[in-house]
C-alpha cells in the first residue's frame, strides 16, 4: 500500500485540461439547468466531445481490445471533471460501469483462453461508438442475486441451465432505477435462470421498454426499464458473472468518489469566490470567524477526498496489474467511497447556506451540485453500507 | 402595548378576562343576525376581539398578549366565526403589529381590513444585496409632492401576486449611515410601476417573488413612522412575534411523523445504523417539542424567556436531517420526483409532495426568516452578553460603502 | 403528554436553593479534588449536610412509609445541583437507586395487601439513616437475568424455588462496576435462584467484599462485590423482582439525565464566563464567531436538556399517579437520556477547548464534571442502547 | 536555508548527492577506530551529516532539505550511528534550525552539542497569559551591564527539568506595540534563579511543566538576533517543519491500532451501530494516512503543498473520537484507571496507559501545539485568502494594552 504513486501524471494532467476545456465550453450551468426543463434533452454536445472527439469511450478498456489500456486512474480523471460541472454525461454508465462489466467478464474468459462474446463486445464499446447501460437499480449496495430479471434459453429447449458465454437467452423482467438506459445503445443485463444460475447477458436496448421517471439527478436520469423476453447473448456464467460483477462495481465505486471529489471542488472553489465577494454588515461573509472555520473544514476535507479518491483508481490499477492484493484495493475503494458518500452533500450544502438565499434559487448553479452530490451518495448503496462491506474486508 | 397596571407576572387580571367576556357577549349580541362570515369578523373587530391586546379602538382590548387564547377560546365559545390568520399571514404577524404602534388614526384602519381579510398584505423587505443584514436595502423611495416615488428590487417576497398592500422598507437618504436613512411605507400592489415575477427555487418551481418597482407611487399619507425612521418601524415589525395559541405541536408532529411513518410502513431499506440515526432525529424532534411546551407554559405564567429564540435553528436542524434520511433510506424510491416543472404554487407544505422535494425545500429551513447564522449570533451577543462582531458599516455614509 | 406541568414549583425552588448553598459550601472544587487525591476520603461533609441536614434520604419514598413522598421531580432538582459541582454524594446511589429499587418492590408488596420486607426496609431507608447500593453493574443497560449473583435458599433445604419475600438467602457471586458499594450500609442484589428463579433481596455490605478500584470519576467510586454466601433476604421475587427493577432503572435515568443537566448547566456558565475575561490577541475569545457559534449552540442544547430532563421525572411521577402511562414515562425519561447522553460530555469537552491549556490543568474545575459527565453517559447503557429501547417504545 | 543554485523543484541535483557520499565516505573514515556514540555523531557533524541542508560549517553541507533522508540512508548504509532526535526533540527540531539561522558563530557552535545530545533543549515560550498569543509574552529581561535579568513564568514546557539550555522568548520593551518588545535568548536552566515544578494535567499526573524565572541571568551574547527581534526569531522556531523521513505511519498506526485490536480482542459490547463508528473513525483515520502519504511524495517531488496544516485538526479529532469510543466500548473495563497519582512520567505515549487515560490525555491533542481553532484560523487566512480577524492589539504599547 505505501508504495502506490499519488501524484498526477503528465497523462493525467493532460487529460483533465482537455476535458476541463471541453466541458467548460459545452456544459456549463446553463447548458446543464436545460436537462430539467426538457425532459427530453440530454445535452449531446457534452458527449459528442468526450466520446467522438476525446474518445474516450475505450479508456478503461486494454489495447487488446481496442481500447487506451489507461485503466481506472484515467477515468477518476474524467469522472472528477465531469463531477465539477454536474456534466449530463454517458461516460460514468457506459464507458466506466458498462465496460468494466463487460471487462471483468473478459478478464475471466481469458483465463480459459477463449476470445469470447466478452471480448467482441468490448471492442465494440471501444471502437465503434456503441454505448450501454448496466440494467441494475443505481442504489443497489450489490448484486444479491435476487434480481427481478430470468433469462430464458431462447427457443424451444428443454433444459435451462448451464448456460454457456455465448448462448442466446430471453430476458423477462423489470429493473427499477437504472441510469441512463434511455440514450444507451445496449443493456448489460444481470439475470438469472430458471435454475437459479446467475448471468450476465447484452441485449439491445430498443428491444426493451424504457421509462424515464423524473428524478433528483436530471443529468443522470432514471428509467423503469422492462424486459418482455427480449432477446439477449450470454456473456458471463456463474461464479465467473457474480465476481465480474462484485469487482466492477468497486470499479465503479472508485470512479465515483472520483466525481464525488470533483463535486466538493468546484462547490468549495465557488463557495470561496462568493464569500469573497458577497458583503453583508459591511464586510464580506468571508471575514466572519464562523463561516472561515467552516471553510477551513470543507477545505480539509475536500483534500483528503482527493486524495483517497486518487489512492482508490490507483490502487484498482495496480491490483489489476498484480502489485497489491484485490482485498488491498477493495479497501482503498470502499474507505474513499465511505469518506465521499460521507462529506460531499455535506460539504455542497455548507457552501449552499453560504450563499443564503441565492443559493435557493434556480440561478445559482450550486444545487446543480447538490443534486449530483446526492444522487452519488445513494449510488450502489450510502456511506453505512460502504463502511459495512469494508468492515468485511478489515476484520472489524 | 398592555395597558394593564399590575407589576404581578402572571397571564392577565381578572379585570382583563371579565372585559373580553363582556366583549364577546356585546359581539355575539351585534352578530346574531349577520350571515356573511366577514361581517361577523367585522363585528368582532369593533369589539375589540381582533387582537385583544391592541389598544380599543385598534381592534383591541389593551390587555396583555397572553390572554389571545383565552379570548379566541371565549369567541369559539359564543359560536362566533374567526378569521383563518394564514389566509393573511404578513398582514397579521407583521403588519398589524407595526400598524398598531406607529400608524396614524387613519392607517390603523387598514387593520380592520387585515383582520377581515378584505386587503392581503404581503411583505417587500429583502433585496438581493440585503438579505441578513436589512438595513442595506438600496430600494431609493423619493419625494415627489405629497407622493413618493419608487424605484429598485425585492426578493422573497411570498404572495406578491395576490397582495393588495405591502410593507415597504426603502432608502430616503444615502447620504447618512445606512440605518438611518430608511423609512417605511405601506404600498399599493396594484399600480402598474410594480412587476412581480415569480423567483424559481431549487425545487423547480417559484414559490417566492422578486418584485420590481419602477417609479412605484406611495402617498405621503401612506408613510409610516417619520422619515428616516424606518430601521425602528421595521424593528418593530420583525420583533412582533405571534402569541402562539394552544399547547404546542403533538408529538410526532411535522417532519419527523412523516419519516417515521414512511419507516414503519416500509422494511425495504431498514438497517440498525439507519434506525439508530432516525432514532436520534425522533429525539431530538421530542426534545424540541418538550422544550416548546416549557416555552408555552413560561409564556401562559408571564414568565417569557430567551429559550425560544433557538428553537428555529434546531427546527431547521432537525427537518434537514430527517428529510436527508428519507431520501436515503428508500432506495430509488427515495429518488422519484414529480415535476421540475416551473409552476407557481398555491399553497404548499413542507412536508408535501414527495422525499426529493422535502431534502430540497427543507435547505431553505436554516435561511429564511433569519439564517441560524444571524440566529446564532443574536443569542450569543443578546442573551449570553458576547460582543457584538466588528463593524465598519454604522458610520459611514451609504453612498459610500462598498457593496 | 401535553399536559405535564413543566414549570418549577416553589417547593422545587427552595429546595434547590438549600442544595445549592450546601454544596457551595462543602464541594468546592478543591473539597472535590481531594476525593481524587486521598482513595480513602469521600467528603463526608457532604452526604452529612444532604442526609442528615436536609434530610433528603427519604425524598422520593412515599409518606406512608416514614419518607416526604415528594415524587422523582424533586430528587431531579437536588441531581442537577449535585451535578453542577460533581459532589462526592450517595444521593444517586442511595436515595434514588437503591431507594426506587425497594419502592417499586414495595408497591409489589403493596398490590398484593402485604406490609413485606420491602416496605419495611423502605422506612428504614427513609427514617434511620442507613443507605444502599445496587449490586449491579454500573454499565449495564438492563438486569438481564445473566447476572453473576446466585440466590440458594440459606440453610439445609432441599428446594431451591420458589422464593417468597422474607426468605433467608444465602448470595453467592461477583459483581463487578458496582457504584458506592463501598460506603453503603446495605447491598441490594438482584440474583437468579440455581431453579433460574429472578429474586431482589438485600444484605449487609459489611458481610461482602468490597473492593474499590481507581475508576474514571472518583467522585462516584466503582467497586467489585464479592458475596461469598453471605447471608441475604428476598425483597421481590419472579416478574415483580424483574418490573421492579425495570422500573427502577427507568427512574434512575430520569434522575440521572437532570444530573447531567446540572453538568451542563455548571459547564456553560463557568465557559461563559471565562471567555468573557481571557483575552488573546487583544481582545476575549468570547468576542471571535467561532467561538460565539459554539457556545449558542451549546446554549441551545443545555435548554432543552434542562427542559427533557424536568419532563422525563415530571412524567415519571405523574405515571406513578396514574395520571399518564407507564409507557409514556417511559418514553419521556428515554428521550431525556439520549438527549443527555449525547450532549453532555460534548458540551463539557467544548467548554474545556476553549479553556484552552488551562482546561487541561488539575486546577481548574472543568476536569471535575468532564470525568462526571463521561461517566454518566455510560451508567446503564450509553446513548445508542437508550435510543434502542426508545425505539422498542415508539414502534421504530 | 538552502545553497543550491538550481531553481529546479526537485529533491536535489546530482552534485548534492554526490557531496553527501563524499562527506560519508570521508565520515566513515574519520570514525573507523572510534567506539564511542557521540564521537561518531561529532564526526558525522563536523562533515556537514547533522543536518545536510545546514550551511558548511554548522553541521550541514548547504544542500536541499528533501535530501535529509538520503543522507540519513546513506550514513546508516555506511554502519555509523545516529543520534535519536526524540532524546532532544526541542534541541532537534525548533533550537537547531533558529540558530543556524539566527545564531552568531560562537552561538552556532551549539548546534553540535545539540546533535551528539551533550545539551538537552526546552522551551520557554508559552506563559498563563499568553497561550495562542504568543506575541503577549509578559516575562521580562532586563538589561544589566553585560547580562540580562529575566524575571516571570512560562508554562507548558516539556522536559525542563532536565534541560541543560532553553530557547526563551521575553519583553524587553513594554512601551512598543507588543509584536516590537521581544527579545529572544538562550538562557541556561541550570541555575538559581530558574525553578521548574510540575504542572498537573487532568490525567493526574505531571507531563508539562511550569517554570519561574526570578532575576534569572543571561549574557548578552547569548541573545539570539537583536534587541526588540524576538518576533521574527520566534517565526523561525515555530515554522520549522521537521523534514519527515520515510513514507508515513503504517495502516492502523496509532489510536485507530490500539481501538481496532480491542474491538477484535472483544465481543462483549459490540453492536452494529458502534461498529458503524468504529468503522467511520477507521476511514477517517485511514484517509489522513493517504493524504499524508500523497503529501510527502509531493514534498518528495519538491512540490510541497499546503495541505499539511489540516493535518493536525484531522489528527486531533480522530484521536479525541476513538479514544471515547474506546471508553464507551467496554463497559466497566472501559472506566478502570491505573493510579490519580500526582506522577512525573519519565516517557509517555498518547495511545498508552488505559481507555481512561488516552481519553483524558487525547482532549489536549486540539490544544498543544497550535489550538484547531488558531489552525483553522490560518488556514483560512494564509491558504484561503480570507480577511485576518479585526485586531486592537498591533499598535498599543503592550503596557497599555487590557489583559
Amino acid at each position: 500500500m505505501n508504495d502506490i504513486d499519488l501524484l498526477p501524471t503528465d497523462i493525467d494532467e493532460d487529460l483533465r485540461t482537455n476535458v476541463r476545456a471541453l466541458l467548460a465550453a459545452r456544459a456549463s450551468a446553463q447548458d446543464v439547468s436545460r436537462v430539467y426543463d426538457e425532459p427530453g434533452f440530454d445535452a449531446p454536445a457534452v458527449d459528442a466531445g468526450l466520446f467522438d472527439e476525446l474518445e474516450l469511450a475505450g479508456l478503461v478498456i486494454p489495447e487488446a481490445d481496442g481500447g487506451d489500456g489507461a485503466g481506472l486512474s484515467a477515468a477518476g480523471t474524467v469522472a472528477s471533471e465531469i463531477g465539477r460541472s454536474a456534466a449530463p454525461s454517458l461516460f460514468l454508465s457506459s464507458a466506466v460501469v458498462a465496460s468494466r462489466v463487460v471487462f471483468r467478464a473478459a478478464a475471466a474468459e481469458r483465463r480459459t483462453g477463449a476470445d469470447g462474446p466478452a471480448h467482441k463486445l468490448l471492442r465494440r464499446l471501444a471502437t465503434d461508438g456503441t454505448t450501454a447501460a448496466l440494467a441494475m437499480d443505481v442504489t443497489a449496495r450489490k448484486w444479491s442475486g435476487s434480481l427481478h430479471v430470468t433469462a430464458n434459453t431462447a427457443g424451444p429447449s428443454a433444459a435451462d441451465d448451464p448456460l454457456e458465454p455465448g448462448a442466446a437467452v430471453e430476458l423477462i423482467g423489470i429493473v427499477h432505477g437504472v441510469a441512463d438506459a434511455h440514450r444507451a445503445d445496449l443493456l448489460v443485463v444481470p439475470a438469472r435462470t430458471v435454475g437459479g444460475a446467475l448471468v450476465i447477458a447484452v441485449a439491445d436496448a430498443a428491444d426493451a421498454r424504457v421509462t424515464v421517471f423524473p428524478s433528483l439527478d436530471e443529468t443522470r436520469r432514471l428509467s423503469e426499464v422492462k424486459l418482455a423476453g427480449i432477446r439477449g447473448q450470454v456473456i458471463a456464467v456463474g461464479d465467473g458473472a457474480q465476481r465480474a460483477l462484485e469487482r466492477a462495481l468497486i470499479d465503479t465505486l472508485a470512479v465515483l468518489a472520483c466525481e464525488q471529489s470533483g463535486i466538493v471542488d468546484a462547490a468549495f472553489d465557488s463557495g470561496l469566490e462568493y464569500v469573497k465577494e458577497r458583503r453583508q454588515f459591511g464586510r464580506t461573509i468571508g471575514s466572519y470567524q464562523a463561516i472561515k472555520h467552516r471553510l477551513a473544514d470543507a477545505w480539509i476535507a475536500a483534500n483528503q477526498l482527493r486524495a483517497a479518491a486518487v489512492a482508490a483508481v490507483r490502487t484498482v490499477d495496480a491490483s489489476d496489474a498484480g502489485e497489491v492484493s484485490r482485498a488491498d484495493a477493495a479497501i482503498a475503494v470502499r474507505t474513499a467511497s465511505a469518506y465521499a458518500k460521507t462529506h460531499t452533500s455535506h460539504i455542497v450544502e455548507e457552501i449552499l447556506q453560504f450563499h443564503g438565499g441565492n443559493g435557493m434559487t434556480w440561478e445559482f448553479p450550486i444545487h446543480l451540485l447538490l443534486k449530483r452530490a446526492k444522487l452519488d451518495e445513494v449510488m450502489l448503496g450510502g456511506a453505512e453500507a460502504q463502511r459495512d462491506e469494508l468492515g468485511r474486508l478489515v476484520d472489524l | 402595548m398592555s395597558s394593564t397596571d399590575t407589576a404581578v407576572p402572571t397571564g392577565g387580571s381578572a379585570a382583563d378576562t371579565a372585559a373580553i367576556d363582556a366583549a364577546v357577549s356585546a359581539a355575539a349580541a351585534a352578530a346574531r343576525d349577520l350571515t356573511d362570515d366577514a361581517a361577523v369578523w367585522g363585528v368582532l373587530y369593533d369589539h375589540g376581539l381582533a387582537w385583544v391586546d391592541f389598544p380599543r379602538g385598534s381592534g383591541g382590548l389593551g390587555v396583555s398578549g397572553s390572554l389571545r387564547a383565552y379570548a379566541h377560546a371565549a369567541v369559539e365559545a359564543a359560536g362566533l366565526s374567526q378569521p383563518d390568520p394564514r389566509r393573511n399571514t404578513i398582514g397579521f404577524g407583521m403588519a398589524a403589529p407595526t400598524i398598531a404602534v406607529h400608524g396614524t388614526e387613519d392607517q390603523r384602519k387598514l387593520l380592520r381590513d387585515i383582520f377581515t381579510l378584505s386587503r392581503i398584505f404581503c411583505q417587500l423587505f429583502s433585496e438581493p444585496g440585503a438579505g441578513s443584514d436589512l438595513a442595506a436595502v438600496a430600494t431609493r423611495a423619493v419625494r415627489d409632492g405629497d407622493d413618493w416615488r419608487v424605484t429598485g428590487q425585492k426578493v422573497w417576497t411570498s404572495g406578491a401576486q395576490n397582495a393588495d398592500i405591502a410593507i415597504l422598507v426603502t432608502r430616503t437618504d444615502p447620504d447618512v449611515p445606512k440605518h438611518k436613512g430608511l423609512t417605511y411605507f405601506l404600498i399599493d400592489m396594484k399600480q402598474p410601476g410594480v412587476e412581480t415575477r415569480g423567483l424559481r427555487q431549487i425545487t423547480g418551481e417559484s414559490e417566492f417573488n422578486e418584485v420590481f418597482l419602477d417609479d412605484a407611487v406611495v402617498p405621503d399619507s401612506r408613510r409610516l413612522g417619520d422619515v428616516g425612521e424606518g430601521w425602528r418601524v421595521a424593528n418593530t415589525t420583525l420583533n412582533s412575534e405571534r402569541v402562539s395559541i394552544g399547547s404546542g405541536a403533538p408529538r410526532e408532529g411535522g417532519m419527523i411523523g412523516v419519516v417515521a411513518s414512511a419507516w414503519r410502513s416500509s422494511t425495504k431499506y431498514r438497517s440498525p445504523v439507519l434506525r439508530d440515526e432516525l432514532l436520534g432525529h425522533w429525539v431530538d424532534a421530542e426534545v424540541q417539542r418538550t422544550s416548546g411546551m416549557l416555552l408555552n407554559q413560561k409564556l401562559a405564567a408571564g414568565r417569557p424567556g430567551p429559550e425560544g429564540s433557538g428553537a428555529k435553528v434546531s427546527f431547521s436542524r432537525t427537518a434537514q436531517s430527517l428529510s436527508d434520511l428519507d431520501l436515503r433510506m428508500r432506495g430509488v424510491d427515495g429518488l422519484r420526483y414529480d415535476s421540475w416543472e416551473d409552476r407557481r404554487p398555491t399553497d404548499y407544505s413542507m412536508t408535501g409532495r414527495n422525499p426529493v422535494y422535502r431534502y430540497l425545500r427543507a435547505k431553505g429551513n436554516s435561511i429564511e426568516g433569519g439564517t441560524t447564522e444571524i440566529i446564532l449570533n443574536i443569542i450569543a451577543e443578546k442573551v449570553l452578553g458576547l460582543p457584538g462582531e466588528h463593524r465598519t458599516d454604522k458610520d459611514v455614509p451609504f453612498k459610500d460603502m462598498p457593496r
